[in-house]
């Protein structure tokens, strides 16, 4: 099999295919990229872990400084926000290839499953969060939340153990399908990266049993995954969000915000896959090919975002009840109108006009701005929904609806340093992951070469895409 | 998964154009029975319209009932055509293919259905020229473009067209074949419909990427459809169990279950009325269950999300309403047999293989979720009109006359007497698609394994 | 926010509920005055029944000292109407004097209006109206008589108000102050309704919607009728969507 | 224009592929002759050239023509007869929204349908020569003649080939 899909590779260029390399090829090559770290790669490595302990820092500072007044934390949920989008939203590319047997992703799955770690970053910033988000019952009134009767403590709880189990089942997803990359590190490396291979491989060499227990794993924390995200956006989007501002209604928002997270998550991924091809060169592993599919994936979600968006607002801009009105007036009139425009403009209106050429959609360094703008335009999204949300006084959070619009929030010294600590902390975690194990997954590349092979039909030149089940 | 039998192209031409080339014994006899139901249902039409919408049992505040219901129903039932032939068509998925063609052709006919009933539930239908096609210049006067209704002939006009255009060019290598097939009158027929289609490469060309391209315009048009149908009602705040912003993703998800379910109860009486055993497989259904076992659950989340935020406000004609609709007799009643029948009972059926693969089974099923889902469209408008209003004065509810109801049959008995119909003069099951599949489809043998596989064109 | 433009006049109506004893006078001058059809046995049993203005009767407070409370409720013509953008064929627009109009010719009967109005003060002809022969000749000739199928409603006796503009105009003078009275304001007998000019800052009801008693109904739909209610003076509470809700 | 042309029937695709491939040789140019298949075979099956086509500017047009219209449709019609409903504006712009969009898929549909047929360069009601057994799974190599002289060679390699049958027409 390997030696004939050598023998195709030349003709793999002009397929939108990666070259066909032989297992052993990939393994040895793959677990190369681990070892060792540019000059490069430390310099960028050293910067952030800065960046993260000066934003650690402002975050202790703040709590210390600023726990009392819960209007000026507006930052710091966005930022959990869109942490949770990102770090979130990105593994569940992971089980792609499980759930809907798409051979493209098989490569992509490593990167995705990474981002999981960067929820402890999210984990980070609900801390102080929790801490200060008003108690439901304000002067003898309970405020509108979806803890109808609940004690006081039910969202704190929630919030936290929804996060927690995020974690514990993203790592879940990661690991279980890294258990043979281990094994290969094991296999093809030296030193601690040696012993840890042996160490997480668990005694792993390959039997049929061990793949379908592999493959029933990956399912499982998939499914898990799935469904323990869509719970946690509706918490952070209810507690965290609506909750906070009077006769904000809006069924949709959690969807609303899951979708984006997804749109972040796949952005994420392609950035980070652009970085990978780039700098780790990996040009053979990394085709166009996955980018096309992410492309269409993307542009799908981009579309979907601002049908999502739509679906709410001709609701409440037709509907106009006093309660409809405010919410815009404070969320998209209000004080941060400009922020509004901008995510618009970024998240739908600029990928929109990227992404609908083919052109761009097959070309690395197209698919990487366009993915770049999105992140952006997500980030002001949130910024835009949960600054604003949180600047509701906690004496009129009770109210049937907002009387009083609040003005503009602006960020101060703190939220700056512990956004950039935020996200240049779950960049580091990522970044420090890809020292511990293959970008890629070893085994999925292989499979990938194995199940799609050129061939030749009649004249003509097609690809056999098998599918097992 | 596919168990793969090569069929001879002579073979399939002879199975599937038997409804065409010779008639089945039980057509005619069917045809006109549903004829004689639909000239029933034709004259108490006209017979409403000319005695006024007294004789139905609407009332006020209940201005909207059994018509309207079945209007979104019926425009729910088209979300089946783009949802199979279009998504499955971007998506590769090589089980789509015979199924295509009925379920686009459900779209069209069903969407021809959903139309009449705003029309005739109007107060003076005879007037309703001002309302969708009311560019009389010498009123001076033009429609409302912020009204909703306005927004609604629009989407249905565009969505119906699109569909009947796509079902055409999908059409055309089949009209080719029966062009090939046929002597006579209906010869020159198909010869002037196939627009002399000959199978060069540049027409089988232009016959895939057209496919994918309309099915890529198609998407939008049909997601935003049955959104703009939702809105008719989410705009409306006077009505607080209308008043959701989620109203539009919940209807289309809603929307493509019954849709899909209605292709399933398609599939099954197609099977068997055509005996096309050998192209409407099992596996078809089980696929089609597999894909309806996740738009189910997802339907469900909507659900629970709209449910959560319509108490979420917690005011008191909120929740009123939503006592009324789940424990108040009649609703409490219907909503159970809602829940039942367009969840609790399909769904973990079809968790079962067994279940999945037993056409008889996935028949009755699928009839079980349209009925559901029709009592859901129910449940939404009726009672959230018919609900208890700080005024004492204006409460009523609301029990459909024996004209709404004939008027309601008639709309299935049309549906299904057009798709006979139909049936008479083209196929059913897109030969060509069908025959491409045996060509793009083989198994590999992967080491000592045989897999089956899918051939992709090098892009 | 409203782009009509308010040349002259802006109607509305001051309904004291203080005054109001309940004795429906309004609602049957009002069915006389603009050719209701007669609200039959069946028709009331059907929910099909048509009064411009009604009175709801709530009872408050437990027995004995139980009180009955009414509240007179009309069309409201708000500025923000939620029933005339759904319209798709202008059968009911705002015009330039405030009144929530509906013109019978253009409306085809979609009832979507009906759906869209809080108050419920929309009506629907199922049927062609009737009148027993004796009252053929009792028909205001001022006001159409509506076919089936359209939607009807309180139009501030529009006629009224036209006729005495013609009057004023043809006198060359402005139109007084209570110089225009509704069918239910003339015929109201402790003059708890009352019609009159909002633009004119001197006129009655201008002075009376001042009065710290005002309020109007159902404000979270934030329509901004132009029917001012005042409300009852022995309780500092309001008679209105609160706890009616509470006594349905 | 084509004198006369010329039908080679095959039951199987390698045979007609090595129909093409001799005309190749036998160098009629490009474009002469022509593969007429029952089923679409992956692009280039039978080592025939690609067709060109410039299907995607249809929908383009289409959509900007649709709404031009739209545009056009929902702001004059409003101002022709402006009527305040609801205190919403004159142009309410997030409801125009929603009819531009759909007549803008609308016509970018229509239009791409058209394109459709034309790129097939459809209607053609004069198909030429052509064989029923195609829809029944016979490929079928069609090639036209300027001048008489070549009939022979295109029929040796027809035969060459394997052709169950050829059919001639003028």
């Amino acid at each position: 099999m390997a030696s004939e899909a050598v023998a195709q590779g030349h003709e793999a260029e002009h397929h939108a295919l990666p070259a066909q390399v032989a297992p052993d090829v990939v393994a040895r090559e793959l677990v190369a990229t681990t070892m060792g770290a540019s000059g490069r790669f430390k310099a960028i490595a050293w910067t952030l872990g800065v960046l993260s302990i000066a934003g650690i820092v402002a975050l202790v500072l703040k709590w210390l400084d600023q726990s009392d007044d819960s209007t000026r934390w507006g930052y710091v949920a966005a930022l959990l926000s869109f942490l949770l989008s990102v770090a979130g939203g990105a593994p569940m590319v992971a089980m792609a290839p499980v759930m809907a047997k798409a051979n493209w992703v098989r490569p992509v799955t490593r990167i995705a499953a990474m981002f999981s770690f960067a929820s402890i970053v999210t984990i980070i910033t609900l801390i102080p969060l929790v801490a200060i988000l008003p108690p439901l019952v304000t002067e003898g009134a309970r405020r509108r939340t979806i803890w109808f009767e609940a004690p006081d403590y039910s969202p704190h709880i929630w919030s936290i153990v929804g996060l927690v189990l995020l974690l514990i089942t993203g790592i879940g997803l990661f690991y279980s399908a890294a258990i043979p990359d281990f094994a290969s590190m094991r296999d093809h490396s030296m030193g601690w990266r040696q012993r840890w291979g042996k160490k997480f491989a668990r005694g792993w060499v390959g039997t049929d049993s061990q793949w379908r227990t592999l493959r029933m794993r990956i399912g499982m924390f998939g499914t898990f995954y799935f469904l323990i995200l869509v719970f946690v956006n509706f918490l952070i989007t209810t507690d965290f969000g609506q909750s906070m501002v009077p006769g904000w209604r809006d069924a949709i928002f959690p969807m609303y915000h899951s979708i984006s997270s997804f749109q972040a998550g796949v952005a994420a991924i392609v950035i980070a896959l652009w970085a990978a091809r780039r700098y780790m060169h990996l040009e053979k592993y990394v085709h166009v090919d996955a980018f096309w599919s992410l492309g269409r994936l993307l542009f799908a979600l981009t579309l979907l975002w601002v049908y999502f968006f739509y679906s709410s607002f001709i609701v409440f801009w037709y509907g106009r009840s006093a309660t409809d009105i405010s919410t815009l007036n404070l969320l998209i009139r209000g004080p941060m109108m400009y922020a509004f425009i901008a995510a618009i403009i970024l998240i739908w209106f600029v990928p929109w006009w990227i992404l609908i050429w083919n052109k761009v959609r097959r070309s690395v360094n197209g698919m990487a701005i366009g993915a770049a703008v999105i992140l952006v335009g997500v980030l002001i999204d949130r910024i835009r929904i949960f600054v604003p949300a949180w600047s509701v006084p906690p004496d009129q959070i009770h109210e049937k609806w907002l009387t009083k619009i609040p003005g503009t929030v602006y960020p101060d010294i703190f939220d700056i340093l512990i956004m950039a600590g935020g996200i240049s902390l779950a960049v580091l975690i990522i970044l420090l992951m890809t020292r511990v194990i293959p970008v890629l997954s070893v085994w999925q590349v292989q499979e990938f070469n194995l199940l799609s092979k050129p061939i030749k039909y009649v004249r003509g030149q097609a690809t056999m895409i098998a599918k097992p089940d | 998964m596919q168990q793969r039998r090569s069929l001879d192209q002579a073979y399939t031409n002879r199975k599937l154009l038997n409804g065409q080339l010779d008639t089945p014994k039980w057509w005619a006899p069917t045809v006109i029975v549903l004829g004689i139901l639909v000239l029933i249902g034709i004259g108490v039409i006209s017979v409403m319209i000319n005695k006024g919408l007294g004789v139905t049992g609407l009332s006020r505040p209940v201005f909207w009932g059994l018509f309207i219901t079945t209007f979104v129903f019926w425009v729910g039932i088209s979300h089946a055509g783009i949802m199979i032939s279009a998504i499955l068509r971007l998506t590769q998925a090589e089980w789509r293919r015979p199924v295509t063609r009925a379920a686009e052709l459900l779209t069209v006919f069903s969407l021809l259905t959903a139309l009449v009933f705003p029309l005739i539930h109007a107060g003076r239908p005879w007037r309703i020229a001002y309302w969708i096609m009311p560019y009389d210049f010498g009123r001076g006067i033009y429609p409302n473009i912020r009204s909703p209704l306005i927004m609604d002939p629009v989407a249905i006009g565009t969505y119906l067209t699109g569909s009947t255009l796509f079902l055409y060019v999908a059409l055309l290598p089949d009209l080719a074949n029966l062009r090939d097939r046929t002597k006579g009158w209906r010869n020159s027929l198909y010869t002037v419909l196939a627009l002399g289609w000959r199978g060069n490469p540049r027409q089988w060309k232009m016959q895939t990427v057209g496919g994918i391209l309309l099915s890529a315009l198609m998407l939008p048009i049909f997601v935003s459809v049955h959104s703009i149908v939702s809105w008719d009602f989410a705009v409306v705040p006077a009505v607080e169990g209308w008043h959701s912003t989620i109203f539009a993703p919940y209807f289309v998800i809603g929307a493509v279950h019954s849709g899909v379910s209605a292709v399933v109860t398609m599939m099954a009486l197609m099977r068997w009325l055509w005996k096309w055993d050998d192209f409407i497989r099992p596996e078809h259904f089980d696929a089609l269950a597999r894909l309806l076992i996740v738009v189910a659950t997802g339907w469900l989340g909507f659900t629970f999300l709209e449910l959560i935020f319509a108490l979420y406000g917690q005011d008191a004609p909120e929740i009123a309403l939503r006592e009324m609709q789940m424990f108040t007799w009649p609703w409490n009643m219907l909503f159970i047999i809602f829940f039942l029948t367009a969840y609790l009972i399909p769904v973990p059926m079809w968790l079962f293989k067994r279940v999945r693969t037993n056409i008889a089974l996935m028949f009755w099923t699928s009839i079980l979720v349209n009925i559901g889902m029709w009592l859901e469209r129910f449940l939404i408008i009726v009672p959230g009109l018919a609900r208890r209003t700080p005024f004492v004065y204006t409460w009523d509810s609301y029990r459909p006359s024996a004209v709404e109801w004939t008027i309601f049959i008639w709309s299935f008995a049309w549906v299904t007497f057009l798709m006979l119909l139909f049936s008479k003069f083209f196929p059913l099951v897109p030969l060509f698609e069908q025959k491409e599949s045996q060509v793009f489809t083989d198994d590999v043998m992967i080491g000592r394994a045989k897999v089956p596989a899918v051939l992709r064109e090098a892009d | 926010m409203t782009s009509a433009n308010f040349g002259g006049h802006n109607w509305g109506m001051v309904v004291d509920i203080d005054k109001c004893i309940g004795c429906q006078a309004c609602v049957i001058a009002c069915q006389a005055e603009n050719n209701v059809p007669l609200n039959t046995q069946d028709r009331v049993e059907r929910g099909r029944s048509i009064s411009w203005i009604r009175i709801e009767r709530y009872w408050e407070g437990d027995f004995p000292d139980t009180k009955a409370r009414f509240i007179p409720i009309m069309c409201q013509h708000c500025e923000n109407a939620p029933c005339e953008p759904v319209c798709p064929v202008f059968a009911t627009y705002h015009n330039s004097e405030g009144l929530n109009v509906q013109v019978y010719n253009r409306c085809v009967g979609t009832r979507y209006c009906a759906n869209g109005c809080p108050y419920i003060v929309r009506f629907f002809n199922y049927w062609e109206p009737v009148w027993p022969e004796t009252l053929r000749n009792h028909l205001n000739p001022d006001v159409t008589v509506r076919s089936r199928g359209i939607m009807e409603k309180c139009s501030f006796c529009v006629h009224r108000i036209r006729r005495a503009t013609r009057t004023a105009r043809s006198q060359d003078r402005q139109l007084l102050d209570g110089e225009i009275q509704t069918a239910c304001s003339s015929a109201c007998p402790t003059s708890a309704l009352n019609f009159g000019n909002f633009n004119d800052p001197n006129s009655k009801v201008s002075t009376m919607r001042k009065d710290q008693r005002h309020y109007t109904l159902l404000d979270q739909f934030a329509t901004e009728p132009n029917v001012i209610y005042l409300a009852k003076v022995d309780t500092d509470r309001k008679v209105g969507a609160g706890e009616a809700a509470s006594h349905g | 224009m084509s004198t006369r042309s010329m039908l080679g029937l095959f039951q199987q695709p390698e045979p007609a592929a090595d129909a093409m491939d001799g005309l190749k040789e036998a160098g009629f140019e490009l474009g002469s002759f022509d593969v007429l298949t029952g089923v679409p075979y992956p692009e280039g099956a039978f080592g025939e050239y690609v067709p060109q086509h410039r299907l995607f500017r249809f929908p383009a047009f289409g959509a900007i023509i649709g709404f031009t219209l739209a545009v056009f449709l929902t702001s004059v019609t409003q101002l022709a007869y402006p009527v305040v409903t609801g205190g919403k504006p004159i142009l309410s712009l997030f409801a125009m929204l929603i009819i531009m969009y759909e007549m803008t898929m609308l016509s970018a549909v229509i239009a791409s349908v058209f394109g459709i047929i034309f790129e097939s360069r459809l209607p053609n009601m004069k198909p030429g020569i052509y064989d029923p057994r195609i829809t029944e799974g016979w490929i079928g190599v069609v090639i036209t003649f300027d001048d008489d002289s070549r009939v022979a060679d295109a029929e040796g390699v027809f035969n060459r080939a394997g052709a169950v049958e050829i059919k001639h027409a003028s």
